[in-house]
């Protein structure tokens, strides 16, 4: 569904991506796995259109995003998350949700057409909808990161790391929400992830990515057997 | 929300009873002036005058009102702020809230021009002092007047009188954007033109000019025999600092606006001796009203006169107690006074024809040892125009 | 042309240059420690002016010492207002653009009641006195002595100051809050500290650049608006928060505006300023002279 | 469409009560304070699109005013005088969409120092075309009365809250409020922000236009240091601070305040009112952030549109 075709991105000749390349294949869920600075979220930068790449493109089947606005990726239905969240603090978590299903995607098909009530119900922020955003805790914050971006009635979406500082038990209820993303509104799911076991157990792809370059891609379980992730990857972290 | 247009509501209730017109034994006379903004700083001397005359009448028993009684003077006096805008509402208020008898005028060309509608609406007759342009010529006879003799057209004339009589041959002219100083520049250069005046350099400048040096340097290589400076207060000052830093050497030097104004002699001392400026009247003559004006005038304030504002303002008011002297506070009358009347002032012989003062010549006064003197024209002179020698 | 070479026109423009550096220089430490835009910087300009006015009028003390009553006088009053108003704001947890905007705000309310307090107690008339005005002839230049003073107070003050953020303790703590206010904080800097010396700072040197342009200008209690403006011209050029830059592009500005004039005509200064002004900012907020660690 | 809410009615209300009433009270003078009050209103409506709305603190709407002054000065005679005015407003509303794109890329306080650059940048251009030109001021003669100067500046305010009404209820205002919270975050979720933010300036800027040309009309007199005074822009900012900038209550709550404050103060304590003035914006800035809307709704959460809801 998505392709990435050896997208390159610099900045002022720090090097952060480097021919990077994959597809993404319709329905799945698709991880992408690398140490900090490993150019995870540039990456997500340049798909959603918040960086414009120095090199190569990507593409939504046969719509080449680069070069578009971010909005008209949006509008394409593509949705991203922010690792660092970026709630509308002065609004209501349902006025962030409303926002959302006011602007993005251009058509809503199937289960993609929530509404407001849903995607409340789905992440949990029904209790809080009417709070102001700023208002909320981390972990409902991340939520409504992605409650947000699943108002825009996305085919894609991104995830960057929404379980990072969440307890194991909000960890396992976010499992459960990426997967009935996928599973019930028929949500292609791409996922940056620090927390290696939900990463591994929720994908069915993974990219490792270091200083900028792919150095190993396949099913979870090919991956983490890979002797260049668990030195570059693996090994640094332990 | 209740509360709020509630407090509303009773807020602009009092402002209504407190604006209502107090029926008092005084004459109500009002004006709007700029006692904050860009102007501001030009308004006291105006003020002035007017508090010293209301003061003057008020010990003389009170204003001749057309000869049948005498009362005191109340002044009401309005902040416009700098803005012509606001002088148009405060003139409004003033006719039409506080019901005054008279009305003064407000500082500055702009305002004078701002107003003028008001007045012919309302047929409320108020004699103008500080404005100035050709354009007021273009304004309706009936409900306004100007005492000003600083026209700029007439200006250029006598100017040209004053340098031929001079013997200069050649000078530079400096402007200030503002409307006055364009105003006067626009005339004075076809009638220098005219006359043979060559103009070696011609430079414009923003009111808000910081440093002087990179135009002077300009005209002191061109070495002319006069500078013009078509400048305001604060340009005139900066003017003498840096032409004498400089060193320019002209033997004539004109400041169109500021050496009138009392602290920049006092400033300068010695080194303004010989600046020419703007104006037709000098306490040094032998004109017992002007002499009495000055002194009165440097009592109360510890300072003297503007010898172009304060003067204007002063000959306004004069104009006024002596057509309510003949008129009353009839409107009618009173406009029929102004216009057809001749008044004496420290001036000389005042007269109308339409808007304008038809008779008061266009002058200039040079500072000589510390003191204005009328130089031009020369019928009027109480000093002969000398050449600037040095900056001492 | 050859007026262009007159070293009248040279010593003219490194007069109006490092004034402009220095007032600017005071708003620029308040903007890079604290990110507050200080619009009412002028008007301790101002303050300093009339103090200056008045020391001179009253007991004929020159501005020489008179400008260090000023930047005590406006010190002080930057401590008041640092204290009053801004410690608490800056303490908060507010987002630092929110900080920007309402102390945008803020100073143009006191910049409105101090030039307003100023007229109700001295009147709006304008007030000017001659002190220093011997002429000192060097070469071919002749040069009135309260500007040589002038000259010579900013440029040595602004060169003090550069080598006292460089060397000194304080110094560098002030350095580091430019660079990273959080950082700092962490690294166990003394914040408040830090931020109320500034702060002082700043208003001080603009008093005291302000008794030394009273000497020369007309003084009044809107006067000093302007010289916010060329302030904000001038750090804008710089770089907001970037100290040397900033005193440079004062230079830079005095030398434009002095020459520019020269060669045109005055009338353009304004348009050549804010010209300067709105390209600079529109293609590089962050200032053309800009070098991180130039401070 | 939904039903009016209280904080869209009032201040709607509220403008058509006063343009009623004042004419009753028979007296130009009424007359002439409300067609300031009108003109502020505008004026801050106006504001309020672009820097309640989106968030983009525009501290030179002078600008505008002044371009629509001009333009009718500059048609005087050529045209009729309405349709200067409104000349005068397309002119403006022209000029932002100009100057709009690079300006809207500039953000927080630089664009904050950037209108005003802008405003004090176009003084200056008009100085210098004044002069060139050789018109040193421009007198205004026989232009139309107080009560219709009146009635149109009546119309210009409702205008103006309808404006600031309308564009919270549609997608743009949902849109501008999301650029408000997060410039970033909105372009990501769809939100097309550069012509939005365009768009609102370009719809804040028409209004004022028009209003500048009332303001000549009104003195009779155009001088660009006057037609451009950034007294102006500040004033505009006081009072959308005062009033609360976050719907159309605000404005109007602001305007009406500090014009009966100055009608009560300026006149006789003129320095007083400028220090009342200066110390009440700073005490709704530290304070009251949300201006007198914030205070009479203060069981809201926080601020924040309710467009999108």
């Amino acid at each position: 569904m998505l392709t990435v075709d050896r997208i390159g991105k610099s900045f002022g000749g720090v090097r952060a991506l480097h021919e990077i390349s994959f597809t993404v294949p319709e329905g799945s869920i698709f991880g992408i796995m690398g140490a900090n600075g490993a150019g995870k979220t540039t990456l997500f930068a340049t798909i959603a259109g918040n960086l414009a790449p120095s090199a190569g493109e990507v593409r939504l089947r046969d719509l080449r995003l680069t070069g578009l606005p971010p909005h008209r990726i949006a509008g394409a239905g593509v949705a991203r998350t922010f690792q660092i969240v970026r709630p509308f603090r002065g609004l209501s978590v349902r006025e962030n949700v409303a926002t959302g299903l006011r602007f993005g995607a251009r058509n809503r098909a199937g289960a993609a057409a929530m509404d407001a009530a849903g995607i409340l119900g789905l992440t949990g922020l029904e209790p809080v909808a009417d709070r102001p955003a700023g208002a909320l805790t981390l972990a409902q914050q991340k939520r409504l990161e992605v409650a947000r971006a699943l108002a825009t009635g996305p085919q894609l979406l991104l995830l960057d790391e929404v379980m990072a500082g969440l307890t194991p038990a909000e960890v396992k209820e976010m499992i459960a929400m990426v997967r009935s993303i996928r599973s019930d509104m028929g949500v292609t799911v791409m996922i940056i992830e620090h927390v290696m076991g939900a990463l591994m157990a929720l994908s069915d792809h993974v990219v490792v990515l270091d200083h900028g370059e792919t150095i190993a891609a396949g099913p979870p379980a090919d991956v983490a057997d890979d002797p260049a992730v668990q030195t570059a990857y693996l090994g640094r972290r332990r | 929300m209740k509360k709020f247009v509630g407090a509303l509501a009773a807020s602009a209730l009092a402002a209504a009873a407190w604006a209502a017109p107090v029926q008092a034994a005084e004459v109500r006379i009002g004006y709007s002036i700029a006692k904050t903004g860009l102007f501001a700083p030009a308004a006291p001397s105006q003020i002035n005058a007017y508090n010293l005359w209301a003061e003057q009448v008020n010990a003389r028993g009170g204003l001749d009102l057309g000869g049948k009684e005498k009362r005191k003077i109340e002044l009401i006096q309005y902040d416009d702020q700098s803005n012509p805008g606001n002088a148009v509402k405060i003139y409004e208020k003033l006719i039409t809230q506080d019901k005054v008898d008279l009305l003064l005028s407000p500082w500055g060309t702009p305002h004078h021009f701002a107003i003028a509608s008001v007045l012919e609406r309302h047929k409320f007759p108020m004699i103008g002092s500080t404005a100035s342009s050709v354009q007021l010529r273009n304004m309706k006879p009936g409900n306004i007047w100007f005492t000003t003799a600083a026209v700029a057209d007439k200006l250029a004339t006598a100017m040209v009188g004053l340098l031929q009589s001079a013997g200069v041959k050649s000078v530079a002219i400096l402007t200030n954007q503002l409307p006055f100083g364009q105003e006067n520049k626009k005339f004075l250069m076809p009638a220098l033109k005219a006359a043979g005046i060559e103009v070696l350099v011609d430079a414009d400048y923003p009111p808000n000019i910081k440093d002087m040096t990179a135009i002077l340097v300009k005209v002191k290589a061109a070495k002319p025999d006069g500078v013009i400076g078509l400048a305001y207060p604060g340009d005139s000052i900066l003017y003498i600092n840096k032409a004498r830093e400089v060193g320019i050497a002209a033997k004539f030097q004109y400041l169109l606006v500021g050496p009138a104004i009392g602290f920049f002699r006092g400033m300068f001392k010695g080194a303004a001796d010989g600046i020419v400026t703007l104006g037709h009247w000098s306490p040094h003559g032998d004109d017992a009203r002007s002499k009495a004006f000055y002194a009165a005038y440097k009592k109360k304030f510890k300072q003297e006169p503007d010898y172009l504002d304060s003067v204007e303002a002063w000959v306004s008011v004069e104009i006024l107690e002596q057509a309510v002297a003949k008129a009353g506070l009839d409107k009618d009358k009173l406009r029929q006074a102004i216009s057809t009347g001749t008044f004496d002032t420290i001036i000389g012989k005042v007269r109308f024809d339409g808007v304008q003062n038809a008779v008061t010549p266009t002058g200039f006064l040079q500072i000589q040892k510390g003191e204005l003197h009328v130089v031009w024209p020369k019928d009027r002179q109480t000093a002969p125009l000398a050449p600037k020698t040095g900056w001492k | 042309m050859e007026f262009l070479l007159s070293g009248q026109l040279l010593v003219a423009a490194l007069i109006i240059g490092s004034i402009y550096g220095l007032v600017a220089l005071g708003l620029n430490l308040i903007y890079g420690t604290m990110r507050l835009l200080n619009i009412a910087h002028g008007d301790l300009v101002m303050i300093g002016a009339y103090t200056g006015y008045w020391l001179f009028t009253l007991a004929a003390i020159s501005p020489v010492l008179a400008m260090l009553a000023a930047g005590a006088l406006a010190g002080l009053t930057g401590a008041a207002l640092y204290f009053g108003l801004f410690r608490r704001q800056l303490a908060g947890s507010q987002p630092i653009e929110r900080i920007e905007a309402n102390s945008l705000l803020i100073f143009f309310g006191i910049s409105i009641v101090i030039q307003n307090l100023t007229a109700l107690a001295f009147t709006a008339s304008p007030r000017t006195y001659q002190a220093l005005d011997t002429l000192v002839r060097i070469g071919e230049v002749s040069i009135a002595q309260s500007r040589l003073v002038a000259l010579a107070v900013c440029l040595g003050l602004s060169a003090a100051i550069v080598l006292f953020l460089r060397f000194s303790a304080l110094g560098l703590s002030i350095r580091a809050l430019i660079q990273h206010r959080t950082a700092s904080r962490i690294v166990g800097i003394d914040v408040d500290r830090v931020q109320a010396f500034t702060f002082v700072l700043g208003f001080a040197l603009a008093g005291l650049a302000g008794t030394l342009i009273g000497v020369t200008e007309q003084i009044s209690p809107f006067m000093g608006f302007p010289f916010t403006i060329v302030a904000f011209v001038v750090i804008v050029l710089g770089g907001l928060g970037n100290l040397a830059g900033g005193i440079a592009a004062g230079m830079v500005l005095g030398l434009i505006e002095t020459y520019g004039v020269a060669l045109t005509s005055a009338n353009l200064r304004s348009v050549l300023i804010y010209g300067v002004f709105i390209l600079v900012l529109v293609l590089r907020p962050e200032g053309l002279l800009q070098k991180r660690r130039l401070t | 469409m939904r039903f009016a809410t209280p904080r869209e009615t009032v201040p709607l209300l509220l403008v058509a009560a006063i343009a009623a009433i004042l004419p009753l009270l028979g007296s130009d003078y009424y007359l002439g304070v409300g067609f300031a009050l009108f003109g502020w209103i505008a004026l801050a409506q106006s504001w309020t699109i672009v820097s309640g709305l989106a968030g983009y603190i525009s501290l030179g709407h002078v600008v505008f005013a002044g371009i629509g002054g001009y333009v009718l000065v500059l048609t005087w005679g050529a045209v009729p005088v309405w349709a200067g005015a409104v000349l005068g407003a397309l002119a403006a509303g022209l000029f932002a969409l100009l100057v709009g794109l690079p300006v809207l890329r500039v953000r927080g306080p630089y664009f904050v120092i950037l209108t005003f650059g802008l405003a004090e940048f176009a003084k200056y251009v008009v100085i210098n075309i004044e002069n060139a030109l050789g018109r040193f001021g421009r007198l205004i003669l026989g232009g139309p009365p107080v009560e219709t100067l009146y009635w149109a500046m009546a119309a210009a305010a409702l205008a103006g809250t309808l404006a600031v009404i309308v564009t919270r209820r549609v997608r743009l205002g949902a849109g501008l409020a999301a650029v408000r919270e997060d410039e970033l975050a909105a372009e990501t979720i769809g939100v097309p922000t550069v012509r939005f933010k365009l768009l609102a300036f370009a719809l804040s800027a028409v209004l004022p236009g028009f209003v500048g040309a009332l303001f000549v009309l009104r003195t009779g007199y155009f001088e660009p240091a006057q037609a451009f005074d950034p007294v102006i822009s500040f004033t505009i900012v006081t009072m959308a601070i005062i009033g609360g900038s976050e719907d159309a209550r605000g404005p109007v709550f602001g305007a009406l305040f500090l014009v009966v404050l100055s009608e009560l103060l300026w006149s006789n304590f003129p320095q007083v009112y400028m220090i009342i003035l200066g110390a009440l914006l700073i005490g709704f800035v530290l304070f009251a952030p949300n201006g007198v809307a914030g205070l009479l709704d203060r069981r809201r959460p926080s601020g924040g549109a309710r467009a999108a809801a």
